[in-house]
Parts: structure tokens; C-alpha cells; sequence
């Protein structure tokens, strides 16, 4: 195979290299490893290599490639087309008017790559070679691992301190705060007392003998009591169950049970609420 | 670190003579120097996964050597150092020193917030001093837990006071220095009453239903004045 | 059944001084003798199998204390000896003395024997560190597989560093202390003939006059020519 190559004598071993090359192009990775390899045919200092030798070199090897029918990678035949450029740039003389880098430059730095290459390949091979850790020298084959110790610190104020201590002296009024119920009488309270009362009212009675026992001695509660003994008259009233009267501002309220109460709904409007036009409500704001 | 990278696959590495090929001594040969077969029993040790006999470690060392001998050398050369080689079993391993565990251990600090009951137990230790456990239940109205008085004691905060001569002797208990350090106080006395406390709205303000806390507080501080002396006597 | 977050009383050990308690120095106190923080240092570096760093030791060493000081003494104690102080990065480990490797076939880990691919692509990343893909491959010639780049991600020898400032940002490569440990090298700087290479300018990143084969690299690699240098700027 390597004799169809007149102007490029080879020496036997460049032809066997070269055919090894032909058959074996899956085991090279990459065009520039492929060069690498044919560039230490020449048995020269990578920096003293023929970048035009390794361009024919590469360019006989890509159609040797061919005519044996191996599929090259589109690589290999960048790097082929590359090639033949540097080959014609470094062939022909130096043309003043062209622009960009000259022959020789690319093919500098072509020897350049190829040296970088190199001289990776054997500081890696010198790193893999040193003494390794858990092969010639060892870590402690016992560590003894940090022991987490989790620490629990209790911390208090001073205020914590003087409250707790209120607490406890002063344990029946002191409680998490809530809406304080037991002094409200709600309006359905009322209207559930009125309405079992109201049935015995036939004659007109004050509204203050309606109030629950046990809510006027406290102010708060009276209060409340009051208000929700009003309006539930006032909702009575409302629903027809009982009139109410009063005889001038400010003056006692009165209630009685409506005669014809009981009779339901259709009702409603017989209501009678007599009141003196002017601020009726007082009564039950306070 | 190592264990990342031990997978299986065919492993062991090929780019460097087998580990044997190294061994400077050959059985052949003379035993190495005593000094020289202390750094091997000191290597082997230390990078075991588990403590070696001496059996074991003659089988590892060049033929010859002696490794009780050279093990008597390492474990007096680590006397008194950071770690020990230290018997386990019938084998031997470097541990860390004793006095030095402490090192070992990482703490993690977290800050909680003392419980209620501790608060209030600490709250009557403080306004009552000195004052025994059967008193603090009886204030408090619940049992005191072992607990909460080691906790309190633990922290430094509470100390045993002179026990009381009373039938049976019951111990008290008083407030610390560091107690009072913590809180910022420069004496048990200084507890504000529960008059200022409220008057500094520290409390709730609402009137309370019955009787006045706040005499009942006056007299315990008038009474606690007198106990809370012996705190400053020892 | 309680709730295991329970009120502090129950979970409170009262039975063992905290570790701390143990610890002989205060801060308010003068740091320990040097003797006596050589010994921690060695007890806190023999205790752990990955390399500590002098902000670790003075972390955990009471306060006062001087670990690089006490950690030079401890290096020179141990000249010689069956187990060294080595530099690991900014970090220190004991490790055994290489020429006892021979003794401990048995703690030989097994090392994933890795692929001509990743080996070089290991080697570029140390040297020209920090190192972009597109110039681990245009040192190679050849794509840089993601399984490679795992791998060595996998193993912790390789790990993400900076990102270059450069149009599209690439992330780049640099090695971890892990690596360092491993290959028993102090620092990247330590690297097995890294100064002949960058003296013979095989570490520089010369650009391609136009039209080379990997032209989309230019780019970075103009910028890139800092390449290892950097690794001792910081």
C-alpha cells in the first residue's frame, strides 16, 4: 500500500506504523492524538518536527482511510482539509498581499499543540504514578469521628422570673387572656327568660323586674343585663308578643303581655310600641 | 474519603510495582533496626481498620522483627502525648488521650427557653430563700419534680442552703451568685414586689378578686428579708 | 403518651458534666502550653481520616490557642517516624511514611481504575487549572465526555470553580483538597514538574492564529492564558 507513494520514500517501519494507523483509526482519540502518534514516527523533538512531513503523513493516511472504505469522523477530515491548507501555505512561496497568519505560524502552533498533548499525557502519567493515598500511604484506618454532643442550654428573664412568680401568687386571677363572658348577658339569654315570663304579664309592669337575679348588684352586669332585657323586649314587641310603654324621657319602661299575642306571624304589625319620640334608646345604651 | 472511589470494576492499579517489590527486607537478611520496626508497628496501627495483635502485626513486619519489642518502644514513646496506643482485647490500637475526648466532640448549643415550672420553682426559691421543697409545693401548689430542682441546681442557679431545724431536717434551697449574676441582680432583696411589678406594667392590671396579692406579697418580702440573710452569710 | 417536645424538666440530664466542663482551659485563662496544644493537634489530626484545616484546629483547641505553632512542632516531632504530619492543601493530615506502603496490603483500597480519558483530562485540569471544557478539549483535540467529567466530579478529585469572564461565562475546572490528599501533594503547586512546563510555555493557553482546527475556542483561550497562575494569586 505504501508504495503508490513515489515522491515520499517511507521506510519500512513508517509503512507498517501506517498501516497500523489504517486499521486501527478506532483506537486513537481524535485527529490531534492520531497526529501526536504519527509525529513520534519521526523520532525527533516535537519541536523539531516536520509539520509538512506530518501533513503528508495525515493526507496519505485519510485516503488510505478511504480506499479501504473506513468511515472516518467528520474530524478526521476537518482536520484532513486543514491540513492540505497548511501543506499548499507552507508549499508556495509567501504571497505579501494575502492576509492572515503564514505557514509557518500555523504550523508552529500545530507542533505547539502537539507538544502540549505530549507533555499532559506524561504528567498524568507521572501523577498516576506517585505514591497514593490508600495504596502507599494511609489515613488513620480507625478515625474516631467528632461525637456530636448536643448541648441544651435553658435560658430565663428576669421578667420571666417575676412573672412566674405573680403567677403563682395571684393564681386564680391570672389566666391567659380571653373575652371575658361570664359578665355579658346576651340578648338570647334574655329573650329566652322574657319569653317564659312574658305569658304572666297581663298588667303593665317595669322592664327592670324582667332583669335576671343576681346581675344588679354588679355595675358590669347590670349593665349588660339592661341592654339585653331592652332589646329583647324591643324584639318581642317586634314580633307582637308584647307592648311596651314609656311615660316621658327617662322614665321607668313598661311592658305587658299584647292580649292577642301568640297568633303567629301574620301578626307582626299589631305591635304596639309607645315610647316618647325622643331618644328612647338611652335606656339601653348607657 | 476513600470509599467514593472503590466501586467495583476491575480495579486494582496497574501503573506501579506491586507493593511486595518494595519491601526493603528480604527474610534473608538481618531484622530491620528496632527503630526502624517501631515506625512500622507505629504505621500499621495507625492505618488498621481495627486493632492488630502481635501475632498480626509479625506477619505484616519483615521476617525477623520483633514486635512486642518494637510495640513496648512505640507505646512509651506516646506516653503522655495527644494519643495512646492502647490495649483492646489482645490487640492494640492508637486512641485519643483520655484528658483530651473533649476534643472530639462537637457541640451543638441550643437555647431553650427554662419550662414553666422551673421558672416558678426558681421564682420561689428566689423570694422565699432559704425555703425547703415541701414549701415550694405547698406556694406553688403542685408536687416539684425531681427534675426540675437537678435542672435548676445543674445550671447553677440553685444551691442546697442549711437545712431547717425542723423535725426531720428538711433541706433548703437558696439562689446563687451566679443566679443573681444572670439576672442582673445585686442581691435576692432586690426582686421587685408584685406592687411594682404591676406599677411597671409588667402584670396584668386587673384588680384581683380576692383580698390584695399585693399585702400578701409585702408580708412574705417583710418575712423573706429575714431568711434571705443567711444567703450572704456563707 | 406524652408529646416527645415535653417540658424541659424530663429531658434534662442532670447526671454528666457537659463536655466542656472537662475542658481544662477557660478563656479567661492563658492558653495551654504549647506541649499541650502539640498534643491536642495531634490528637484532633490523628483522630480524623480526612485533613484538618488550622481555622478547624483553632476552632476546636480552647481559646488562646496558637494550632499553627503547636502544628509546626507537632511536624517536626514526627520527622522520621512510621506516620508523618502532611500538608494537605490548607489543611493537615497524618498520613503513614510512603515507604511503608508495603506493609499495608491489607488497607489497600482499591482505586477505580480509570480510562486514558479521564486520566489526561485529569492532568490538564491540575495543571492549567481553572481550566473551561472547551480547553480540556482543545488541549486533547477531542470532546471531553460527560461521563469523564462525572467521574472525576464522582471520585471528589475534580470540582467546579469559577466561573470565566468571558462571552457565555463557562464554568471551569479546578481540583479539590480530596485530589491533593490522594496524590500526596501539598498544594497544586506541588504538581510533578510543573515548573518545567510552564518555563517550556506548555502551560500557557497560546491562542491559534486564525483558522486552526478548534477556532470556537479562541475565545477563552486568549483569556485563559492566566491559566495556573492564578492558583497563586489567593
Amino acid at each position: 500500500m505504501a508504495d503508490d507513494e513515489p515522491e515520499l520514500p517511507l521506510s519500512v517501519a513508517d509503512r507498517v506504523a501506517a498501516e497500523a494507523l489504517v486499521v486501527d483509526v478506532e483506537g486513537f482519540e481524535g485527529p490531534l492524538d492520531l497526529l501526536l502518534n504519527m509525529a513520534r514516527t519521526q523520532k525527533v523533538d516535537l519541536r523539531q518536527i516536520s509539520v509538512l512531513e506530518l501533513a503528508r503523513q495525515y493526507l496519505s493516511f485519510v485516503e488510505k482511510a478511504k480506499a479501504l472504505r473506513i468511515e472516518l469522523a467528520a474530524d478526521y477530515l476537518v482536520m484532513a482539509a486543514w491540513l492540505a491548507f497548511l501543506k499548499s501555505r507552507l508549499l508556495l512561496p509567501p504571497d505579501p498581499t494575502e492576509e492572515g497568519p503564514s505557514g509557518e505560524d500555523l504550523a508552529a502552533h500545530l507542533a505547539f499543540q502537539l507538544e502540549r498533548l505530549q507533555a499532559m499525557r506524561e504528567a498524568a502519567a507521572r501523577l498516576m504514578a506517585r505514591d497514593r493515598l490508600g495504596k502507599d500511604f494511609f489515613a488513620r484506618g480507625i478515625p474516631e469521628g467528632m461525637e456530636r454532643v448536643r448541648k441544651v442550654v435553658y435560658t430565663a428573664t428576669l421578667l420571666d422570673l417575676m412573672q412566674g412568680y405573680a403567677r403563682i401568687r395571684t393564681k386564680d386571677e391570672f389566666r391567659p387572656f380571653v373575652m371575658d363572658r361570664d359578665k355579658v348577658f346576651t340578648m338570647e339569654q334574655a329573650l329566652e327568660r322574657m319569653r317564659g315570663m312574658i305569658g304572666f304579664a297581663g298588667s303593665w309592669t317595669d322592664i327592670s323586674s324582667y332583669m335576671p337575679e343576681g346581675w344588679t348588684e354588679d355595675p358590669v352586669m347590670w349593665r349588660s343585663a339592661t341592654a339585653a332585657t331592652f332589646a329583647a323586649s324591643l324584639q318581642l314587641a317586634k314580633e307582637g308578643r308584647l307592648e311596651m310603654r314609656q311615660a316621658a324621657t327617662f322614665a321607668p319602661i313598661e311592658l305587658r303581655q299584647k292580649k292577642d299575642a301568640g297568633q303567629g306571624a301574620g301578626q307582626t304589625s299589631g305591635g304596639v310600641l309607645r315610647v316618647a319620640p325622643e331618644a328612647p334608646r338611652r335606656e339601653g345604651q348607657d | 474519603m476513600q470509599e467514593p472511589e472503590e466501586p467495583a470494576e476491575q480495579t486494582q492499579v496497574a501503573d506501579s510495582p506491586g507493593p511486595r517489590d518494595r519491601r526493603p527486607m528480604d527474610s534473608l537478611f538481618a531484622a530491620p533496626p528496632m527503630v526502624e520496626q517501631e515506625r512500622m508497628v507505629e504505621a500499621i496501627l495507625f492505618a488498621s481498620a481495627e486493632p492488630v495483635t502481635i501475632k498480626e502485626l509479625g506477619e505484616r513486619m519483615p521476617h525477623g522483627c520483633d514486635p512486642a519489642e518494637a510495640l513496648a518502644h512505640l507505646r512509651k514513646r506516646y506516653e503522655g502525648r495527644g494519643v495512646q496506643v492502647v490495649r483492646v482485647g489482645d490487640a492494640w490500637a492508637f486512641r485519643t488521650a483520655g484528658d483530651l475526648g473533649y476534643l472530639m466532640q462537637r457541640e451543638t448549643v441550643e437555647v431553650r427557653k427554662l419550662s414553666r415550672a422551673a421558672v416558678e420553682t426558681l421564682a420561689i426559691i428566689a423570694y422565699h430563700q432559704p425555703v425547703t421543697r415541701a414549701e415550694i409545693e405547698e406556694i406553688r401548689g403542685v408536687a416539684v419534680s425531681r427534675g426540675t430542682v437537678d435542672q435548676l441546681i445543674e445550671m447553677d442557679w440553685i444551691r442546697f442552703g442549711r437545712r431547717r431545724m425542723t423535725p426531720g431536717r428538711p433541706v433548703t434551697f437558696v439562689v446563687t451568685q451566679n443566679f443573681l449574676d444572670h439576672f442582673g441582680l445585686e442581691s435576692a432583696r432586690d426582686l421587685p414586689g408584685l406592687a411594682e411589678l404591676r406599677a411597671a406594667g409588667l402584670l396584668d392590671n386587673r384588680p384581683s378578686p380576692i383580698g390584695g396579692p399585693n399585702e400578701e406579697d409585702d408580708a412574705d418580702a417583710l418575712e423573706a428579708g429575714e431568711g434571705q440573710s443567711e444567703l450572704f452569710e456563707d
